[in-house]
């Protein structure tokens, strides 16, 4: 590796140091009165000597800066996917919607008898699972809600019509008094449990 | 011993004075400078100045020397009318004390010896002269923002946190089942179970003891085909039936021994036996 | 020049773009998750490329940034110097703090001989150079102070085994309450006191 010179060394601190690009006369004039020339000549020994680095030397519109090197640019903005399971709560509210769509929010609470928040609805539309459907033509003009084609792709549905109707459900015991029902969701919550920070339906647990 | 006691640690905040103030109408030079008793940071600070002065190792400097050197300050002060803080004096009359018992013969001495007291001012002296040097040596240090500095304006880190939101159709069909069930309609049935009740049993006891003046047994009274439960209840109201009668004075019970056949007659001067009369 | 390699550039490109400093934890878990000792060998290889630059790679507490090499602060000092001034007092208290920490503030006025007023210890915890560090469980629970990582990044020292001359003073006792030190000297004859190297401490007296 060849080391640099003194030039070169006090432009790369000045160029890293500085809040905005910087023109070779601002360069030259930091630097105590150089010549532009040698200014020129050094940056671009600079320029050559970053190319293959993760940083960049650049010059836009006659001022120079360093960034990051274009190939690496996905590296300042990093998305970082957390997995996480629908609480109970957003599984009921989605349920009633894909039996019962196109529902409104006052409907889907008259259904499972308790009030449903808002941020219910928007983890299932965050989800991608729920969409708006427009609004029913009764005074207040309600958003109505409806499945989502991604829904029925996540739960392996072809189409609604496929959910299993309410005598299937009877058959399967999944339609067992409500209080024992209940009392097992009670005491088992394994939706709940293993998921530690599903914290956005607390309220709803009644 | 109030009065070997140290004055160490004194109840002067400090000033927080960068630079010694000069003294005003004082000649300029070290002298002024050196009688400006706020350029230090109590008595302690000026001990130090004092021992460096003697350009010696702290660990060699003569505590006698540094005593007088104080005192010399301090009486200097007070020639030129200068405000001395109470602490400087406090340290003053201690330096003294301290100065008087080092010198006197050894045997007249107290606990702690004086030697003790001035190998602890000196102990102290080092440790506050250490700190001092230390801190000047760190404030020499490449520090951020003076001699070295940081990405004039990094483009920044950022993470975007994205929900990756996971179910499945049991849980969907589950909970469907769950909000049906919790809110269904519910029906309650109540069992219509066999009985005799008190009204029908004391209607039928009076009727029957119309019949006749003779001992009847209770056992009687029950209806003779009824299934077990209802003649259990028939015996219960039957018997709570006799003794409202007794009661009433209608009819007269009797009953040989516990657990012996209850048996029951209707009064003979109660001709008419009738149910609410 | 050699080459450097993906991971080196990536490293490069991450920390030249970070607003902080970051530990080794934060780069590895920034990249993607990437194994400790790889990172740590990508930084080294890092740091020694940038030694002979205008910008250096450093660690301090820890973490790890860019910064512009000492010997051009001459360049590129600011007209206004962005460090904040310490009083004489809130230096000594900062330096007490870091030689003898965790210490309780009772400690460090006995060390000066002085109170130290409110202020002085505000300024060291605005600069954000000193924290509360929990209480002594002696009677009365007085708070312990102790320097943060700022302190370590600001002074550029990379952990407190690099403050300057600890090593000699903590030989030498100097760091022992003086309680510690006058047993220590009474058990000892007091000639021990004209030892013949002790100048090893010249820096004590000036």
């Amino acid at each position: 590796m060849s080391e640099p010179g003194t030039l070169e060394r006090a432009i790369e601190a000045t160029l890293f140091a500085a809040e905005e690009p910087m023109s070779v006369d601002a360069v030259a004039s930091h630097l105590g009165g150089l010549e532009l020339a040698e200014v020129r000549v050094a940056l671009a020994a600079l320029q050559a000597h970053y190319i293959a680095r993760g940083v960049h030397l650049v010059e836009r519109g006659g001022r120079w800066h360093f960034e990051t090197a274009p190939d690496l640019a996905h590296l300042l903005r990093r998305e970082k996917e957390q997995v996480r399971r629908l609480s109970r709560a957003a599984t009921e509210v989605l349920a009633i919607i894909a039996y019962h769509e196109p529902v409104s929010r006052a409907e889907i609470e008259s259904i499972r008898g308790v009030q449903t928040s808002a941020g219910t609805l928007d983890v299932l539309m965050e989800a991608g699972w729920v969409r708006p459907a427009g609004r029913r033509e009764v005074p207040g003009r309600p958003v109505i809600y409806a499945t989502t084609p991604e829904f029925l792709d996540h739960f392996g549905l072809a189409s609604r019509r496929d959910l299993p109707g309410i005598d299937e459900l009877r058959a399967a015991g999944l339609l067992d008094p409500v209080d024992e029902a209940m009392e097992a969701a009670m005491r088992f919550e394994p939706d709940e449990t293993d998921d530690p920070d599903s914290d956005d339906d607390e309220n709803l647990a009644d | 011993m109030s009065a070997a006691e140290e004055p160490f640690m004194l109840g002067l905040p400090d000033a927080g004075a960068d630079e010694a103030v000069l003294v005003q109408g004082a000649k300029p030079g070290e002298e002024a400078l050196y009688l400006a008793l706020d350029g230090w940071e109590g008595p302690l600070d000026l001990l130090l100045d004092l021992a460096r002065r003697q350009k010696v190792d702290l660990r060699q400097i003569s505590i006698l020397a540094l005593v007088d050197q104080y005192l010399t300050y301090i009486e200097r002060a007070g020639a030129l009318r200068l405000e001395l803080a109470a602490d400087y004096l406090v340290m003053a009359a201690w330096l003294a004390y301290l100065k008087s018992a080092l010198l006197l013969p050894k045997d007249e001495q107290e606990d702690p010896s004086p030697e003790e007291l001035a190998l602890r001012l000196q102990l102290r002296l080092q440790r506050l002269g250490a700190m001092r040097e230390a801190a000047a040596r760190l404030m020499a240090r490449d520090r951020i923002g003076r001699d070295v500095f940081l990405r004039g304006s990094p483009e920044g880190l950022r993470t975007d946190r994205k929900t990756l939101w996971r179910s499945d159709m049991f849980a969907l069909i589950q909970a469907y089942g769950q909000v049906k069930a919790r809110t269904a309609p519910r029906i309650y049935h109540v069992a219509n179970r066999p009985v005799m009740t008190l009204d029908s049993a004391l209607e039928r006891v009076s009727a029957m003891l119309g019949v006749t003046l003779e001992w009847m047994e209770i056992r009687d009274f029950l209806p003779p085909h009824a299934s077990p439960e209802l003649k259990r209840s028939a015996l219960a109201s039957s018997f709570v039936a006799a003794l409202e009668l007794a009661k009433r004075g209608r009819a007269e019970l009797e009953q040989e021994g516990a657990f012996a056949p209850l048996r029951i007659r209707r009064l003979k001067d109660s001709a008419a036996v009738s149910v609410g009369a």
